[in-house]
């Protein structure tokens, strides 16, 4: 059993969700300046998840995210000016601009991509730990998803064989209320759609506030404690809200405004702040914190930009593991 | 002149028209209701045909095309929508293995009237997994028929043939055109399915396109008619039934050929078009067959690397030129 | 709510499944005397689904079976003469021998097909129950399918969507224990593939008696009550097994023998025998119906030996709906 | 002469060489374990290797194969089985969309060397949902390696190569070969990705094939041979990478070609073959480019109807004829 985060590592959670709410803003500026160019989701509300899981993973442990998933990559260490330059289709983009927004990947920190076919990933990370247990070690992988991926076939298929195998993996469903447009709950049999599911597989589940990165951090080091004790999966259901539309081209315009003005009220950087409170740190410390998420966004903006645009010879790489894309003599 | 519409209102404009018409037409999909489509191609149908008729379904590609099929199978004709054409090979068993076999192997007992409509195409910076040209994929199956209009006017007069036939048909709209302009077609305009269409005549080289294709061709006919070559453009319209008697004809009187197609040279549709020409047009043949194809890569992300594998104009062009000075 | 069956109707069923169980006894022979291509997949032991769910349904309900649908064809009205001419490739044969054993379909009987995709009907079911509701009649739509379809996605998908529409349709799992060769059991997360699922989409289920016709009946009846009343989908969990192997090839040897003996032992023939005593029905009744069974059964090897085989030129007939196969010009 | 073995036990022979010399290639799918799988391809693997190495699945697809391309990714060989290759339908995105764009949608920071073993194609009367040769699925799909062996020895060697490959293939058994015997391939026999074979030369006709169609051609070319014809026999063994080279040469000396199929003359892989030859070859071509492929229509269960739909010996000597008669 993980222990709550104590204060020092709940202000480095609470700069990291700056740095990331940062990151995403100005993203959003540099596609209103016509510099990020496709499409973008943005996470914003989303944070507390990414960053609570990741303050109870270890480094070595996988994570697999959607194409909502800028807070996923930043938690597990790719930096703001890798992702921003991604976005900007510079050089130095942490997929060398080939995949964009929707596909931020940083291996090199077991975080292991971001999948834009609803509900793909979830047999992946059931793959990767089934990986995890043929190699002798004790990593578990994590499935980080949204609600609407609890109706596509994929989710039924991994968590099935997951639990039957009894695999160190968490499902972890980011519940934003909304598809793109469309309420979950007006196409979904049941009300908690990830953890009303769960008994169907004989796994556990929680709700948790997922806005709450203290909750969301204790539940997920229980799941992973579990899982590396060869207990099998764990489904959690983080409830949560984005502030703002599905992706960069809608207003939003179908969620009440009551609906937005409640979740906006409970932004998940004002929540680790009033916890931060509790826990004694000063105001100013958190002020200093919040100085240098910003001082590190800005640093982020000034390299991408400065950054080279991609080489359009890059099209041609990367499709083989020799690094080429010769199909034919 | 006719006033103008775009190619993404035809859509909406060609499933009010049907819908109309026939009230056995329903459409079920995701985000298609009260948002009017992600690519805002259905805007106006709920609040014309209501909820019963214009059904948002979960995200479960399966379920939508699933339930199509059953329902066309039953009395009903389905306009069933698949976001991205990419997200077919998340329903690909009904598309490879049920609704083109039902008919088949029931000995005619069942027909499965339905249509498949759906966002296809890159050159958007929408990275790998949302901008495949994936009608080869469709045009790979017995039993399917396969649409990928260019223009608004056929948007809505292929989607009537579409909804109105009796066999099921996958409907491909280019997500590159949706904004593109034309004139809009009057009452009653039906485009049977497997008639190419000549939009530009000319004696020195034919140019065989499709959907996004068929503005590149026609913008590189133009460009090469500035020295004196006069390019005969064909725009397929559909790639099952393929009209190959009108490809074939133009080859005859040209006796050059060039394929411009969106997907990857391996298993595009164009390595069947170039086979049959190749065989049955063997003789009419002067220089080489060529296609401009996609490149076999994934599509990238950045729009520099994208320009790179897609069709474009300058490829076009060069393509052209190499078989005219051969 | 459907009464249970009278002595007549029991009387019938009982006869019905004879015929089933005779002709597949005959398919069997003519395979072995190599009138038989291809491969079939018996359902003998499974012939109370089949019948119950049929004595209880409408003429003009839908069903939908797996590539193990002889006992389902039949039992909706497809002759024993045309299911055995398309097992031997006859032009008779009720799919003109374009088909097979795997896909028998009898339309005019409300019998949609016989799927050899696991799980791919299902959503059909859901559709085929979508269009009775918006053809404003109050058919019902039934899916039939093994165990070993309960853990693949159209399984989910289906069952979602169906609650959530709230349609028409009862999906109704034949477990007999195995998929091919792998029991059911280790591959599955929940005991009952099929009814431990329901609550997953917030549906009513039912574990059932698979073998006794009489008690299947009367499910059926309820679930399609409820179905017609606007009640929804119900899922059926019907407990049997299969007296063969998987399909021709397979010995079944995995099976344990006394699991084989004790099943054996509930042959549904005999628990319907049993019942028709307890009501008094005499004993040479019964044996004058099984005698009119072996022979229609007979009567129908006759028949399908004597048709024409199927003329080759059918191959190019069909595949669209003006009869031709015409994909170019 | 060396022993003979089967198609059906090369498969396993292959297997157990490769799980032997690697502790991280390990097999999962439907039946592969007590069973030996429901073709006998995976006959004593369990014994041999444990439960830990070969694992019997649920009949969920998509679980297969998302979990084979996890493992994958993160330091494991995964030979996953789809039982029958019309059900590589029911896992369709993880081949079309997630395992052959992960490397290149991450700018080469993953790998994903895994296997995915099928049994492919018709001529046995199994219906339309059993019997399709779906090789020129995969074909379309940049990304994906496409092996299709035709002999015992190829399996052996063309399986070592397709495991110890980085990049993920897509290997094709025909069902139709299973029963077929050849040589026992020596120790170590590895055949590598992307070189065809000339199992036959000539200096007549050049005949280009590819698992089931190789006897075809074969059969087809000795009974010409009697008429004074030799016939060159190319056996592509993959279709990704493509061996141009080998069948544009053997075109340049033979100046005829013939492609044998099994996929639907609509969207076979034989098109972009015939394209390729057309272009690159025209110069070569004294005769038409032509293709025996199987009817645009869903395989019928009879095996009469279905002969008329597949390749048979007398198509190829048919065609061949028709070419040399050119
Ligand atoms: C298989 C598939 N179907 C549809 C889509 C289109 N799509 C992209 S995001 C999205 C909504 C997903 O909602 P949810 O799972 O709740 O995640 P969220 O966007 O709310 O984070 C849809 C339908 C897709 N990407 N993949
Ligand atoms: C999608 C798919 N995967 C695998 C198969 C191969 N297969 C045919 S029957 C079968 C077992 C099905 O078991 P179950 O659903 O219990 O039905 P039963 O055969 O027992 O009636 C399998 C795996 C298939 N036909 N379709
Ligand atoms: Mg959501
Ligand atoms: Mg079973």
């Amino acid at each position: 059993m993980t222990a709550s985060m104590d204060a020092a590592e709940l202000l480095r959670c609470y700069e990291q969700m700056a740095i990331i709410r940062g990151t995403e803003k100005a993203a959003h500026d540099l596609f209103l300046a016509g510099l990020v160019k496709g499409t973008t989701h943005l996470a914003a509300g989303h944070e507390a998840v990414a960053v609570g899981a990741s303050s109870a993973l270890r480094p070595d442990d996988y994570v697999f995210a959607t194409y909502r998933g800028h807070h996923h990559a930043m938690a597990r260490g790719a930096t703001p000016a890798e992702c921003l330059a991604e976005l900007m289709s510079k050089a130095t983009g942490v997929c060398k601009a080939k995949g964009g927004s929707m596909h931020l990947t940083k291996a090199s920190a077991g975080m292991l991509g971001s999948y834009a076919i609803v509900g793909a990933h979830l047999p992946l990370a059931a793959g990767a730990a089934w990986s995890a247990r043929l190699r002798g070690t004790d990593q578990v992988a994590v499935a980080f998803f949204g609600d609407g991926a609890t109706n596509i076939g994929a989710f039924h298929e991994a968590l099935n064989l997951a639990s039957v195998w009894s695999l160190p993996v968490l499902f972890i469903c980011e519940n934003n209320l909304y598809m793109e447009y469309t309420p979950i709950g007006s196409v979904t049999a049941v009300e908690h759609p990830a953890a009303d599911r769960a008994a169907g597989y004989r796994l556990p589940s929680e709700v948790i506030d997922g806005n709450d990165v203290v909750i969301v951090a204790d539940a997920v080091g229980r799941a992973a404690d579990r899982a590396r004790a060869g207990d099998g999966p764990t489904v959690l259901e983080a409830q949560t809200y984005r502030h703002f539309g599905h992706s960069r081209t809608d207003p939003a315009a179908y969620r009440p405004a009551e609906e937005v003005a409640q979740w906006l009220a409970r932004d998940p950087l004002d929540v680790a702040a009033g916890r931060l409170t509790e826990l004694g740190v000063a105001e100013d410390e958190i002020t200093v914190a919040a100085e240098r998420a910003a001082k590190t966004v800005a640093d982020a903006v000034t390299e991408a930009r400065a950054a080279d645009a991609a080489d359009p010879a890059q099209a041609f790489t990367d499709v083989w593991a020799d690094g080429g894309h010769q199909w034919r003599t | 002149m006719a006033d103008l519409i775009t190619y993404r209102e035809a859509v909406a404009e060609g499933l009010s028209r049907e819908m109309r018409r026939d009230p056995a037409v329903v459409c079920l999909g995701e985000d298609i209701g009260a948002a009017g489509g992600v690519f805002k191609t259905t805007v106006g149908l709920l609040a014309e045909f209501g909820p019963d008729r214009v059904r948002d379904t979960p995200i479960s590609e399966q379920a939508i095309v699933g339930m199509a099929m059953g329902a066309a199978m039953t009395g009903i004709r389905p306009v069933a929508e698949i976001m991205f054409s990419d997200f077919l090979a998340c329903c690909w068993d009904y598309l490879a293995n049920e609704i083109p076999k039902m008919r088949y192997m029931t000995g005619g007992q069942v027909t499965v009237p339905l249509v498949i409509r759906t966002a296809n195409g890159g050159g958007l910076g929408f990275g790998a997994q949302h901008s495949q040209a994936t009608e080869n994929w469709a045009a790979a199956v017995p039993g399917l028929k396969v649409v990928a209009p260019a223009t608004p006017a056929d948007v809505v007069g292929l989607l009537a043939a579409a909804v109105r036939s009796d066999d099921p048909v996958v409907f491909f709209e280019h997500k590159g055109l949706f904004a593109s302009r034309g004139e809009a077609p009057p009452a009653g305009h039906v485009v049977p399915l497997g008639q190419a269409a000549t939009v530009r005549s000319g004696a020195d080289i034919t140019v065989v396109a499709l959907a996004s294709t068929v503005p590149l061709a026609l913008a590189a006919a133009d460009e090469l008619a500035g020295s004196g070559v006069q390019a005969e453009v064909i725009d397929l319209r559909c790639l099952i039934p393929l009209d190959m008697a009108t490809v074939l004809a133009s080859v005859r009187r040209t006796s050059r050929l060039l394929i411009v197609e969106e997907n990857p040279y391996q298993g595009g549709w164009g390595g069947t078009v170039a086979s049959i020409v190749a065989d049955e047009g063997f003789e009419f043949l002067d220089a080489p067959v060529r296609r401009v194809a996609a490149a076999c890569v994934p599509l990238p992300f950045a729009d520099a690397l994208e320009d790179e594998v897609i069709p474009t104009v300058a490829k076009v062009v060069a393509a052209m030129r190499s078989l005219l000075d051969y």
